[in-house]
This record gives structure tokens, C-alpha cells and sequence, in this order.
């Protein structure tokens, strides 16, 4: 009986704390968010399972030799699964829609306003007792109006590496949601016939110009914003190597088994973050709510710019597809594809909201340069 | 360190205690897996998912999905 | 720190430099995409690239290229 | 010729020493064993082969800087490699035949008898003069029983780190040898009437409950047993990957290029701890008596826990079954089919083995867990 | 507008040295080579995108905490990235018209003059001023005449790694370019009687004899020149788990996946090394001059060393297949094939020039395991 | 260091050598190739395996092989 009393005490039931219970309902909830409502299950199944595994009593997951300690530094403080995963989301990305209507960067420019709007806002909190932001904490938190998951990872990784689980959590959460935050938003800023608008369909694009933007966007990094560069840097090796054409094998690699690879330690990294002193705070409230905002605000000011260029443009342009561009790619363009279709069932914008929201990649990525440039 | 008595006297509680937490644990499982049956129904559910996952399955709210299936159908097409 | 009146201030500032910014950057990129349209003639181009692919897409310098290509005929044929 | 024979002086032949050729012929007999007579080759031919270099004079590749000990500490040493398998093991694995009849899970436990008996047997060794086990070493000797290469791996590496080559070398040599090993048990064990026992066909079993099954297992490892959380929740993380059907790209991958790449890397490092010093002792040939005894005994045991089932269950239960319960997926399962078809031509017992079979990985999982929370 | 310029002094343009600027060129130049005239894209393009990520100023790629910097430092000082490509060099190469007709090893033996005659003219360039090579960096330098990129990029992180850089970019140019060098060299050594000799078809090789293969050069390896086991004996591992047929899991993933992401990382720290300070200097003049004068070298003894064989046999042996000697497998072997038909229409010297080929790169591991024995 | 001299007399060794020691290493590997082509019967070997591999060149010890290629058909229906 000493033995099993013996086990006993290294139970999991004789030694739970509390917030360890709680975080691992936040994971159950977000493994039940991914394999049921089926939201960004890709990464929100490893997150929630690594917060579970995370908040085992006595296992020592994330304890120095444990295996969420050793992913995480291996890829998390050093920065490399959010560069090895933006390298292959890069060899993903086709380019195509945005080369041939390259105005649609100003969209993806003005929704990263929804960025640096929240930044404000998370300064502003402050004056609410409980909360103490500093400007690189702010900065980390607003990268969510970005609605890019490894620029978010990345950004969080290096600015407030405290806050890096519920801003990983928040940006995925709200990613999925995007069908649900953006419709109201786009229906009430944009008039019913500005949402019957159709567009011309695209010109096609030389295998060219497809290999030379990628170089054009590292080469203007690299003049203005050498703090972008590791994240548009390995965006644009992988779009390299998929549009070059003479190195098919690594692209493809970098297509699937490599990022699927790191995409399931990234998960796993990120949830072991999911800890109660860490997360079960007034401040995760706060990244949550302003999370929200984040993207509301980045939705607005795209589709505000959008109704701008279509008016200067004479009405060539369906102002719903400023909506796109703050990324959140596909998801964001396809909701656009839907909301037009509501008005008028034979205007298929997909097509033409996928350039704002490759636009939305590439303006997150230089809005995370400023911030790192600024605070870092 | 022990000698030899103690470390079989040892040996042979951890024989028995681990048996026992062997067979408790392993059937405590049954139990649960017995509840599992009830939560789930399992007919209903068999037939259901196939039609749904080809749309379902993967919601791609990410450019990946999306674009390594149509990379994957580009690479099909120049495969032919 | 810093207090609160100075952060906001920063915030501030950094909201109008950054938006100046991403759109700056931006606008040149898009002036820079226009000016690859102009280098690159669209359609010859277009029409161009697909039969020479199978040929040359892979120049095959090094072993590990034909190699590859001969490890999976075999094992295309092992698989049938 | 001054040069040559400064060239001389570096050759394997002026270098050798005799432990080294013995053990690089123990590669060379590993090598054999993987290649003409198919012996679990995916680990032994990798650990044969990591014998034969760790062996080689003057190559340097377990010393410091050589590549069999950077794949060492990072692999094995952090516990990593064995999980990663664990996590692809999982991803491969289908417990519909043992959702379908949850009883199985007593055969996998009544088999786990092997390990512990084993252990007992260990220390009973050190009685012998030359023998000096601790209750560690013990431990890790008798998960041999468990007839699971990577919890023996990992056990191993946490418990008794100099033992761990004769260890795995045991434990895929035993495996391998199943179908040797446990038809004579199987048939002393049984009268010819038990062998011909029908047994009704499985019932369907729906995905909801396959996705629930390995959070519940998980869960119930958190609650009583968090010592076995490392290697139950990455092979439950790894079977939720699969069964969700919302990660298939991540569940693709793992159960393909990252288990094959670390395996690779996990039979190399195995390979390297295969040094003349810790493999040529008397512990060793102990250790491969141990392991013998642990898989008969494991078989046995469960032989006659599926007897004992057989007969409360009024001879529903082909007590054949019982072997499969010591794990060695699926080689067990498959030789009970064939001692099940020598009795009757027309009883195919393969699939109601199955669940025996995965319900031993559980129960060795489980064993390995109560050894790390008692002796680690 | 303080703020504005604060950002502008973070940008390139305010920081870059004239250095940078000439390496990125260097870098475009190499992707141009890559892309455009298809020069061993596989790597190359790496190579010249890591040399323009290695060059931006405040970018921090090579310096401690970013990216570059971390895949050096555990992929090319291990010497992990070679090891692991020439294992998969190894899984990819059919070694059957070499076993067929084995005598071709004695051109891969007489093409590595191309490598000893380039060390003692590295050493001889010490008289012009400027130029102070050690025996190790002649070692290294001389090792591109073994035309095979993983061997020169292992030999110089050992020897020399302040001109790795150097070394490997003018290791995979001039393997590029073996179809411009080659040819006159073969032409000039060569009647056009000798250039039309047509050569037996080879015969069969059984499984067992490609099974034993890796084995038996390990077995050599191990005995004479241990030094080079570390190369030589993941290349036979590779071969082996090609040819043995148990392990077909392993081996595939071996030749794409794990060679494919090993490959990018490689080429990205290869790249890493085209910094300013290190590669414009006089010294990457010398090597890129000797690297020329291996090729031509080797190229010759190869042909020469054939030249004696055909007329030892009573001319059943087209010279021509000497220059394959040098490895770059599979151009070498085309080029003979290409200059044979020249002569010849029907003379198809393709799978014949197979074997010296992959002689050479036998040949080349050897030599560098005779410089790493003397120098290392 | 050393002086000039001296390195080139050391190159000059190396060079000879280091060609003496390539030669003998792969005069070596000829004779034990030839050795193996009396070791193995070639014709025999040849047309044997063929039929042979399918059933026995993965004998699936471990649980891996099995479900992979149950996982393998279940996608492949899928896909379809
Ligand atoms: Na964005
Ligand atoms: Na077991
Ligand atoms: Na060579």
C-alpha cells in the first residue's frame, strides 16, 4: 500500500493547481475550435495541444530538458520556425493577381492601419489600472491587426516574448473568424451599388515578371527597410524558388514537408507558452479585445481606401475588396468573393481580392519592419 | 548503495504496485472508452462524414491549403 | 519608465510615421511592379515557357537530379 | 616513402584495437540480420551501420565534433527522437479494433507482466557475481519486455544511458523475433479447442469516438500517471492528427518524411552507443537473457489472461489473443493469426489481435511511465 | 518628421558599405547564373540569395541571434549539411557500371591529379605578393579540382572556413561550367580514331553485387584511410539503404526530403560566408585561377590516364570517358556522351563515361581523406 | 610559419603521395569488386527478386509499414 501511496503522490490529481486546470480548458477549447468548427485547425490543434501539455503537473514539458523547452528554443527565441514557415507560405503564393493590378498595394497598405491604430489603443489602455503596455508590448499586440500568423509569432518572439501565447492565440482566433468580423463591417461602409460594382478580368502575367517581383520586393526592403528583411527575405526566397522554375525539388519541399514539419513544432512551441502566470492575466483580456479591434480597424480602413481608388478611378473598382487586404490569406478574399455575391450573384471578385490580400502579406511584413526598427 | 535484500524487496513491490496501476489504469481506459461509445453515435456518424470532408475537411484559412492544392494540381497537369 | 503622457505621444508619432511608411513603401513597390511589366514582354513569354519546361526546367548538373528521376521510374515500375 | 608511411600510421589497420573489430562485427551481424533475413531493418540496418562507424579508429565520430555525437545529444540525450517516432507511431496507428472491444485493454496490461517479472529478474542477476544492476538499470533492462523499441529507447536514455545500445539492440532483435519466439508458448498454453474459438466480427466504430479516444487516453495519463505524458501525449498528439481528418498535411508528414528522417538518425545514434567498452560486458549477455525472459514471459502472461477472459465470457474469446497483448505491432497480431489458422483454416483472427496489440503499446507506455515516476 | 528620420537612418541606403554592395552583385550574378543559364540551380540559387541576405546592412543575418548565423554554426562547423547531402548522393546514385567494369575506378583515380597538382600550384602562388596560403588552405582550395560541391564544402569548414565562401561558389561555377571547359581539353588530347572507338555493352550486375558494394568501400575505407569515413561512409550508408530493398522508406525520403531541405540550408550558409571582408580579396582571385587550372587538370589526366588503358587493351576503351573522371556527376558523363556522337553519331558513350564518373566522386572522397589525414 | 621552401617540398610529397595513395586505395576497390562478382551469381540474382520483392522487401516488423500503407489507401480513396 506505501507503493501505490508512493504513485500516488506523483499523480496528476494530487498535484494540480488550479490555472493549470483552466489552461487546460483554453487548450481543450481551441482543439475543440480546430477539429470541430474547423478554425485554422492547421495551427490551433498543435497550440491547444501543446497548452495542455504544458499545464501537466509534474511532466516537465516546458521545464529545461523537457520537449517544449527545447522546441521552443530551438525555433521560437531564435526566430527560425516563423522564417522557415514564411519561407514556405512564400514557395505558396502566387503573386500572379497582384502583378497585374499592382494599385490593389495600396489597399494592403491601408489596412495595416488597423496595426498601428491598435498600437495607440494598447498605449491608451494603460490609463486603465492593471495594464502597463510599453511601447514594445504594444507593438507586439497590434501585429495582430496584421492577421499574419508568423509575422505575428515573430514579432511577439522578439518584441514581448511574455505575451507570446495569447498574441499567437488572438492572432489565429481572429484569422478564423474573419468571415464572421468582416461582413458587417464591409455591408456598412460601402453602398449597395458599390458592391455590384464588377471589375475587368486580370491580364495574364509573364513567368518573368513573376520571378523579378520577388527580387523587387527584396531589393526595395533592403534599400528602406533592412528590419523587414528576415521576414520578406525568406518570403521571397520561397516565391523565388517556386517561380524560377529550375529548382522544383526544394520548392516543393518547402511547399509541404518542411513547412508542415515546423508548422507542427511551431503549434506546439507556441502552446507551451499558454501558461496561467502567463496567460490567465487582466493583459490577456486586453490583447484579446483589442485583437478584435485590430482587426475591425484594418478591415475599415481597407475598404475605405477601396471606395477612394473607386471613385477616382471612375468606378472600376468593388470598393468590398479593400476588405482583403489585411491579408488573412485565403480567407479574407473569399469572403469578399462571398459578400459580392450576395449583391449581385454573377460578380466573382475572388480573383480580384486575392491581389489586396497577397498586398496584406507584404504590408504586414513591412508594418512588422517599422515597429522592429522603431522599438527594437 | 541497498544491499542485495532490500533491492529485491524493492524489486518485488514495484512488480506488484506497477501491475496494479497497470490494470487500474488500463481499466479505468475501458470504462472510458465504454462512455466514449454512448457520447458517440455510431452509426449516424459513419455514414455522415464522407460526403462533408471533401469540402470540409481542410477550411484553408490560410494561403497554404489553398495554394499547395493548386500547386499540386499545376504539378499534375506538367506530370501528364 | 516613460510616462504615460510620453508613451502616447511615441504612439502617436509612430502611427503617423508608420502608415507614412508602409504606404511609401508600397507606392514604390508599385512603381517598381509597372516598371517589371515594361521589361518583361507579357505574352510571347506566357506562350513561351511550357514546352521548353519538361526539357529544361531541371538542367540536371549534378547526379542527384537524373538520379532522382531514374529512382522514381523504378519505383513506378516497382508499383505497378 | 616517409610520406606514406606517415599515411601509414593513420590507417585502420595500424589502429585497431580488438574491441573494435568485434563490435564492428556485431554491426556487420546487424547489417546481415536487416538486410538477408529482414530483421526490423528500418532500425537495424541504421543502428548496424551506427556500430560499424562509431567503431572506426581515428574517425572520430563519437568523440566531440563528430557526427554521430552531435546526432547523440541532440537527439537521444534530449529524449527528442524517441517522442518524434512516437508522435509518427501515433499518426499510424488505428484503434478501431480496440475502440470496438475495450476489454483488449486487459491483455495489453496482463502482458505488461513481462516487464515487470524481468525487473525482478534483473536484481535477482546481481546475486551472480559480475553483476552489479541498480534498481534503474533494472528498469530500463526489463521495458524489453515491453516489445517497444521507442519507449525502450527512451527509458533507456533517462534511466540507464550506458546500457541504452544493448538495450535497443535487444528489444528490435526480440521483436524481430516474435514469430519464433511465441507460437511454442502460444500452443503449451492452450488445448487445440481454445485455438478453433470463432470470434464475432467488430463492430463499426464512428470517427467521433476515434477522435475522442486519444484524449481520453491523454487525459487519463494527466490525472493518474503524468510521468508517461511524454511518450502517451505525443502518440496521442500524433493519432489525433490523424483521426481529426482537419490536419491531414500535418498528420501526412509525420507519419512519413519526419518519422523516416529521425529514424534514420535515431538508428545512427543507437549505433553509436554499440562501443566495445559498454557492449562487450557480461551485463550485456545478461541483458539479452533478460530480454528473452521478458518477451516469453510477456506472452504468457497474456496468453493466459485471454484464457481466464475466454472462460468468464463463456469461450467467446480465442485466448490466442492474449500474445498479441505484449505490443510488436503488428508482427504479434500477425503470428497469432497464423497459430489461428494451423488450428482452423477458416479463422482469421487478425483483426481481433489488433486490439490487444495496439492496447499493449498503451500498457508499455503506461509500465515505462510507473518506472520513470517510481525509480526516475 | 523626427520620426520619419529616425526610420531613414535605419535604412540601407543610409548604411551600406561599397563592400556590400559589390557582394550582393556577386550574389544577383549568381542567381542570374542560376535562373537564367540554369548553372546548378540547386544550389547556386541558395548560394546567391544567402550571399544577398548576408550582405544588408543592420539586417543582423550573420551576426549572433539571426538566421544565417544559427544555420552555419549547426549545419556547415558540425559539418552535419555535407554529410547528410552526400548521404543522399549516396541513396541516389547507381553504382552498377561501375560494377560492371570495375577498371574504370583508375580513371576516377588519375582525375584527382587535377586536385594534388592545384595544391602545389596554390603553394607556388605564395612567391607573387599578397598570397600567404597554408598547406591547409592550399588543401582546401585544391579539393575544387575534385569537382563534387558536399566533399569541398566538408573538406574546407575543416581546413580552411575563411575561404568557404570562395571555395564553394567556385566549386559549383566550374561544375557549371564543365560543359564549356571540357570539351577542347578532350578534343586537344584525343585523335579522331580514338574519339570513335565504340565500347562493349556491360554486362548485368546482380542485386547482391550492388548490395556489397558500399560494404566492400567501406570495409577499404576503414582499413587505409580513415580520415575519409566520415564522407565515405554516409555515402555508402545512402547506397546501402538504396540498393539493400528493406528500407525503401528511409532511402526515398533520404534522396528528396531531407536532401532537399538540407540543401536549401546549406546553400544559404554557404551564401553566408560572401561577406565583403572575405571574398574581395586577392586571395578569391588565386582560387577562382586554380580552381580552372584543377578542372583542366584532372580533365587531362583523365583522358590521358584512358588513353594508356585503351591501348593497354588493344583499344576496346574511347578515351573520351577519362574526362568523366571528375566526377560532376551526371554533366561530365553527358559531355563525354555529347563529344562521342560528335565523332560518331552512333556512338553513345553515356552509361560507359557512368562509371568513371561515379568513380570520381569515390575518387575525390579518397584524396580528401588524404588531405585531411596529412593537414587536419 | 614554415618558409616557402620547405611548404613546397611538403606540396611536392603530398602530391606524390597523395596520387600513390588514390591509386592504391582504388586499385584496391578493383580487385575487391572483381571479388564480388565471384561472390554473387549475377543471371540468378537477377531475375529472382522481381517477383520476390513485392511480398518480402518490407516485412513490417513494427506497426509503421502496415499502417502506412492502410493510411496510403485510405487518402488514395479519398483523393478519388
Ligand atoms: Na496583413
Ligand atoms: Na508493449
Ligand atoms: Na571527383
Amino acid at each position: 500500500m506505501e507503493g501505490l501511496q508512493k504513485l500516488w503522490l506523483e499523480t496528476g490529481i494530487a498535484n494540480f493547481e488550479p490555472g493549470q486546470l483552466v489552461m487546460m480548458a483554453v487548450g481543450l477549447l481551441l482543439l475543440y475550435l480546430a477539429i470541430v468548427r474547423k478554425f485554422e485547425p492547421l495551427l490551433l490543434l498543435p497550440i491547444g495541444f501543446g497548452a495542455v501539455l504544458a499545464n501537466i503537473p509534474n511532466a516537465g514539458f516546458t521545464e529545461e530538458g523537457g520537449l517544449l523547452y527545447y522546441i521552443y528554443h530551438v525555433g521560437i527565441e531564435t526566430g527560425v520556425f516563423p522564417l522557415l514557415i514564411f519561407m514556405g507560405v512564400g514557395a505558396l503564393t502566387d503573386f500572379g493577381a497582384l502583378i497585374a493590378n499592382p494599385r490593389m498595394l495600396l489597399l494592403g497598405a491601408a489596412a495595416q492601419f488597423g496595426i498601428f491604430a491598435t498600437l495607440f489603443g494598447a498605449i491608451l489602455l494603460n490609463t486603465i489600472p492593471g495594464f502597463d503596455f510599453t511601447l514594445a508590448d504594444a507593438s507586439a499586440i497590434a501585429i495582430i491587426g496584421g492577421a499574419d500568423g508568423p509575422t505575428a509569432i515573430f514579432l511577439a518572439s522578439k518584441l514581448a516574448p511574455d505575451l507570446l501565447g495569447a498574441i499567437a492565440v488572438a492572432a489565429y482566433s481572429y484569422m478564423a473568424l474573419v468571415p464572421i468580423i468582416q461582413p458587417p463591417i464591409m455591408k456598412a461602409l460601402t453602398s449597395k451599388e458599390e458592391r455590384e460594382i464588377q471589375m475587368e478580368q486580370l491580364r495574364p502575367v509573364s513567368k518573368r515578371e513573376k520571378i523579378l517581383f520577388p527580387i523587387a520586393v527584396l531589393g526595395l526592403t533592403i534599400l528602406f527597410l533592412p528590419a523587414a528583411t528576415p521576414l520578406v527575405g525568406m518570403f521571397c526566397l520561397g516565391n523565388l524558388m517556386r517561380e524560377s522554375g529550375v529548382v522544383d525539388r526544394l520548392s516543393k519541399t518547402a511547399q509541404n514537408e518542411l513547412i508542415n514539419a515546423v508548422t507542427i513544432f511551431l503549434g506546439l512551441a507556441v502552446g507551451s507558452k499558454l501558461s496561467a502566470d502567463k496567460f490567465l492575466t487582466v493583459e490577456t483580456l486586453g490583447i484579446l479585445a483589442l485583437g478584435a479591434v485590430a482587426f475591425a480597424i484594418g478591415t475599415a480602413s481597407g475598404v475605405l481606401m477601396a471606395k477612394l481608388m473607386s471613385r477616382l478611378s471612375g468606378g472600376k473598382i468593388n470598393p468590398l475588396i479593400g476588405a482583403a487586404g489585411v491579408s488573412a490569406v485565403p480567407m479574407a478574399a473569399r469572403v469578399v468573393n462571398k459578400v459580392g455575391l450576395e449583391s449581385n450573384p454573377h460578380n466573382f471578385l475572388l480573383m480580384h481580392a486575392m491581389g489586396p490580400n497577397v498586398a496584406g502579406v507584404l504590408g504586414s511584413a513591412v508594418a512588422a519592419g517599422v515597429l522592429l526598427s522603431w522599438v527594437g | 548503495m541497498m544491499d542485495l535484500t532490500e533491492l529485491l524487496v524493492e524489486a518485488a513491490t514495484l512488480m506488484g504496485v506497477g501491475m496494479i496501476a497497470v490494470f487500474c489504469f488500463l481499466s479505468l481506459l475501458i470504462v472510458a472508452v465504454m462512455g466514449l461509445a454512448k457520447v458517440a453515435p455510431p452509426i449516424a456518424d459513419i455514414a455522415e462524414p464522407k460526403p462533408a470532408s471533401p469540402k470540409s475537411t481542410q477550411p484553408a484559412n490560410n494561403a497554404a491549403v489553398v495554394a499547395a492544392i493548386s500547386a499540386a494540381v499545376q504539378q499534375y497537369r506538367k506530370a501528364k
